[in-house]
């Protein structure tokens, strides 16, 4: 049921995700890169799952652990590497650094720091789809901790209200930052939580890329349809701290160990094998096409330069015909960038609510 | 030219922008089946239909986030905040957002959004409704902040914010909307940046924004006019960026400034213009430079305490007699 | 089952709400009120129930519609009446207006303009009262459409979780201003979302005083035992515009005659007279008693003075060592004012988690 | 005297203030168990247990007004926010509850409160994390705002702060929080809003608070002074409200005056105290008021694009010698 270019497609990206995640926290160790570093270690099967379960041109945005979202989706990873180096030939030309991660040719919508800030954020990319009658969707992913802010209550409302066609995923790895999610929740069953909104919760063993998959194919199929938004909760898992300077003392080595005996790749893996998906030499070729993928991001991200000072002032206000940067196009010449482009003249034809004021809603009177 | 109430002079300007221009939509409370708690957008659900004039929940940071998003795509949002008391809840997705997208992206993103809806004291509101909170949105880089404060700059400048490629904050006087006065015929847009000589004089330099112009400014101009001093009245229109070389030009004419605000004198607008004024005009100065605030307290709802916390005709000829050295 | 007192003194109370409220209005008509003006009217069972069911030191908030939960719980009407006017003889000397209507000796806290912003408040006064090791509970109403605001969110969160002894009351009037609740609710029975907190949700007819009342005594006991914090939805109507300008039209006339024929009062009194509890004449005089509380609260704030325009720069930061103003003691001259004093020396006796970390929760694999 | 880390100083506060007094408690994200993001709070969980140093979960708005409604009923909240950049989401309760009740009550209730938490740039952490916010908390009425720069006065200060009975905005320095200095042994407080000469000096008065006293001004200087040039350094400490005879005495002094500030120049704290010298000093000023700001754009997280954008040895120089016109 899932062929085999798909399960070594996906084996490749979770091990390109992890090899990249691997190098850049030891490029912190070197101090090529500094400030806040979160990495996703552990969690790949998510991310990797969702891509390859909706389309390119569907729109996803997450928080301030987002390297490997839009690695995933094709971005060049020197590029990002260079970002997180705070290089000129990074992404958005060292502006935004690991939180903020940008790449709009592959329909990434960033990288947010503030815990929460892109859940109202990707309600308005899918309002502008439907606005639109554009079929795609948007996957929205943010922490378990993220949950408890007010953002997510106002935005779920809005969504599910609205039918606006956003997948939300809860990657629940049980933490934030030193907090186990359950100490500060009263209802740590997060998808749970979806019928306060109306809205369709479920939930998916996040370290099982094919189970994230199938999940996620369903769920972007059932919302392309206009049912709705979903929220998916995806357990998961961190391997390393918060981020680079978190001992991660909050939880036990037994834990750890426990969760590392789940690690998605390896899973994945023993069943090419077991499938006959792929040989022992053919992943290795894999692993060293990926391994070679990095290295070529660490020395690219090495020589290139820093952004020149006069930087400092540029992306403030768009002037009046500024176009848009292109990264890709400005570091790598490529000339192949499709950037999104929107229509400009045409016609609103849905409604969002009926014309005619519905019949009011029957006065009600209370159970007790 | 005819005269329009300034609200209505907002509504062409919305009218006219959603007519040409199919991305533009407007969302907020209220502001469709209920045509505005202010009647700005009277009209506008059944001329443009509920996908293009939608009827928020009281979800300020939500909806904030959720225009600035669609913004992101190719939409022109113009959110209503119903005022901007209730936007300091949505600030976090308006600073930390709207403000950054384009330099945190690097360029690859911009953000035409215009958040709009009253500032100021609303009429014995008190104080959780009686803010004018400019200053809060002028200190962040990637915002502009626009505060007119006749009808014909209202309906100019909202078309300029709408087709602007950044965020806008378009602060509306909430006791201006009942206001009438003269607006050009057809369409016309004013650019945002800057300012306009309301009332030319040689004496002084006042410089004002928004409501305190038509409420304050201009009738203690003519009661000082009575007096034999002419004063300037500078209207600053849009706050950020303002038009430094309009202030400047006018202080070095006649050396002499009151700065009239609404809101509180701490880090205000007022407090920039004055730093900026006394650096780039200091050899110009003949007196230092005045304000005219509202009074560093909370607002009462007493009528008497409102009255007195706002700045006032009285105030400002006092400040004007005091750089005159009178 | 309810004593005739009980009934009594809520068909009182409900009956002073109903005539300070009308003549709130007509003084408003003669700009004697200005600004917003948010009557109650239509909505007296609700706060008069809750109020006959919790003690008079529970502690209770509310919006901007706030006049009528003071006034059930003891407040002078003469000099609610006079904050009305903006005068020096209301409770803030004229400062907070009508949106702002405070009483601390009757243990009423305000009064709040920003919607939904006593919600978090009231978690922090059920908190003093735990800390503390008070039996107080606190008891928050708010309307249908501040049930969207986040501000909720994260505070029933953390009052399910620190199990807070607090009552929130959403008094569900149908609309938010001019928007019936379900036009921009995805889950318009808003207690029914109470399980996203794991928390108690019921709801009761709030056009029915003794449901009201038989409701929220049991509700009170459960949350004084230490189970938490629940949320009580009473469905009820404001027979009046959102506020003063508010003409209404965007609902029917049908509507508002059908709610009309629920008039709480109309209801009690007939109760009253079938149940034999109170005759005609005993009603009537409780009527005439009423009508001259409030003409006498008229009169007293009509002839009251303005304050003082110093008063302009009170109030700003305590001085050291400045009490706080005991408003009945100061216009009244009353000598029984108890105003609440607060220990300084106390020990907490409680923890809000176990010392030692609880075993971690189980990691979770997901259903799909 | 011993060294102290600032962070710990801020720790002992902490420890005697919840020593001496049971109404104070500390709330915010991982304060607890994590001993805080930044270990200010390390050791007082075990301490204190549970009840009095509680994790919160992240909702900003909602633990904000949980404090603000305990502070309301006779408990001492200090509120710890990870950073100031987060409490934007805070932003209602600190200014539309906080700052109002003793106002709209007509003074029956107080709110003895502290916000704190770090601020300014925290070192490549690019826009959304390097924010310094004092100026948009000084602009409201009802609330007193702090930016220690040293051990010493961190821990004077927030030992005063918690025991106002008005809310504070206690901003501390989060690249300070490592730097130890000398502090006094024993239990001390620093009244709020006394400023504090950091160096004595006639030629210019450099004027500033929190981080730059240290990471800049202080160098800068130290390097005028092998020039010749005696700087007077005049530490805020308190910036709302501000310590005017101090400001007035030593620009009476110097008269020359430079501000230095991390935050963005427009409409900040730096503005109001330059429109407060023009005013009050107005023929002691031999120079017009400089003021090195943060630059008014977003932070960057590149190196040398961080480094740009915050004020500098170098350009605080440069001010003072222009206010030297030399
Ligand atoms: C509004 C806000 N509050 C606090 C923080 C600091 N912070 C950054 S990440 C984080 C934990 C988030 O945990 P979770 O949502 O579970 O995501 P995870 O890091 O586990 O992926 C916190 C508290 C922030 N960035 N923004
Ligand atoms: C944060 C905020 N947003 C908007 C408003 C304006 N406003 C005041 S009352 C109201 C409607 C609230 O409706 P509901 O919560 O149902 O309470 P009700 O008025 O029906 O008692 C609105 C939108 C406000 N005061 N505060
Ligand atoms: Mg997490
Ligand atoms: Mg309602």
């Amino acid at each position: 049921m899932h062929s085999p270019e798909l399960l070594l497609t996906m084996y490749r990206k979770m091990v390109l995700a992890r090899r990249f995640e691997e190098k850049a926290g030891q490029a912190y160790g070197q101090k090529k890169i500094q400030g806040f570093c979160h990495l996703y270690i552990g969690q790949e099967a998510v991310v990797v799952g969702i891509n390859e379960a909706i389309r390119p041109d569907d729109m996803v945005m997450t928080g301030y652990r987002d390297h490997v979202h839009p690695l995933v989706r094709g971005s060049d990873a020197g590029m990002l590497m260079a970002e997180l180096f705070g290089k000129d030939t990074g992404y958005s030309k060292g502006k935004g650094g690991s939180m903020h991660f940008f790449d709009i040719e592959h329909h990434f919508y960033g990288g947010y720091g503030i815990v929460g800030g892109q859940i109202p954020l990707a309600a308005g990319l899918a309002f502008a789809s439907k606005y639109r009658n554009e079929d795609r969707i948007t996957v929205c992913s943010f922490g378990d901790a993220a949950s408890n802010q007010g953002a997510m209550h106002e935005t779920f409302n809005m969504a599910s209200k609205w039918k606006l066609p956003v997948l939300y995923v809860v990657e629940n790895n049980k933490y934030g930052m030193g907090t186990d999610i359950a100490r500060v929740s009263a209802e740590p069953d997060i998808h749970q939580r979806a019928v306060a909104w109306n809205m369709r919760g479920v939930s998916v063993d996040g370290m099982d890329v094919l189970k994230v998959h199938d999940t996620v194919k369903e769920l972007a199929a059932y919302i392309r349809a206009g049912n709705g938004p979903v929220l998916l909760e995806a357990y998961t898992y961190r391997f390393r701290g918060h981020s680079m300077s978190d001992a991660a003392t909050y939880r036990t080595k037994e834990e750890v160990e426990q969760e590392r005996l789940r690690d998605p790749i390896v899973k994945l893996r023993e069943l090419l094998l077991k499938n006959r998906s792929a040989t022992e030499p053919q992943l290795d070729a894999i692993d060293e096409e990926v391994k070679k993928i990095v290295d070529d991001a660490i020395s690219f991200a090495d020589q290139s330069p820093e952004p020149p000072l006069e930087d400092v002032w540029t992306h403030g206000f768009v002037e009046e015909g500024e176009p848009d940067e292109k990264p890709r196009a400005r570091v790598r010449g490529a000339t192949d960038v499709k950037w999104p482009s929107y229509p400009t003249d045409f016609k609103v034809t849905w409604d969002l609510e009926p014309r005619d004021p519905p019949a009011a809603t029957p006065i009600k009177k209370g159970a007790a | 030219m005819a005269e329009l109430a300034y609200r209505d002079a907002l509504k062409e300007a919305l009218d006219e922008e959603m007519g040409r221009d199919p991305r533009v939509f407007l969302m907020g409370e209220e502001v469709a089946r209920y045509n505005g708690a202010y009647k700005v957008s009277q009209g506008l659900l059944d001329k443009y239909g509920s996908a293009r004039v939608v009827d928020a929940p009281i979800s300020e940071l939500g909806f904030a986030g959720l225009g600035v998003g669609a913004a992101m795509v190719g939409l022109r949002p113009v959110i209503e905040m119903m005022t901007w008391n209730f936007a300091i809840l949505a600030m976090d997705q308006i600073v930390n957002s709207a403000a950054k997208l384009r330099h945190m992206s690097g360029g690859q993103l911009r953000c035409p959004i215009v958040f709009r809806g009253p500032g100021g004291a609303g009429g014995r509101l008190s104080s959780q409704h009686s803010q004018a909170l400019e200053a809060n949105y002028a200190h962040f880089p990637g915002l502009k902040v626009i505060a007119p404060g006749t009808a014909a700059d209202a309906k100019g400048l909202l078309k300029s914010a709408i087709r602007d490629d950044n965020p806008v904050i378009f602060i509306e006087g909430e006791l201006l909307y009942g206001q009438r006065s003269e607006v050009p015929a057809g369409e016309y847009v004013i650019p945002i940046g800057k300012a306009d000589i309301k009332r030319p004089g040689s004496d002084v330099t006042v410089i004002t924004w928004s409501r305190m112009l038509t409420a304050c400014v201009l009738p203690a101009a003519e009661q000082l006019a009575a007096k034999g001093i002419k004063v300037e009245v500078l209207d600053l229109r849009t706050i950020k960026p303002f038009d430094q070389e309009a202030v400047a030009a006018s202080v070095r004419k006649t050396n002499r400034v009151v700065i009239v605000e609404e809101g509180w004198p701490f880090a205000s607008v007022g407090s920039e213009l004055s730093d900026f004024i006394q650096r780039e005009c200091f050899d110009d100065l003949d007196a230092p430079v005045r304000r005219v605030t509202g009074l560093e307290v909370n607002m009462a709802y007493a009528a008497n305490l409102e009255r007195a916390i706002q700045p006032s005709q009285e105030r400002i000829i006092e400040a004007v007699n005091a750089v005159l050295y009178r």
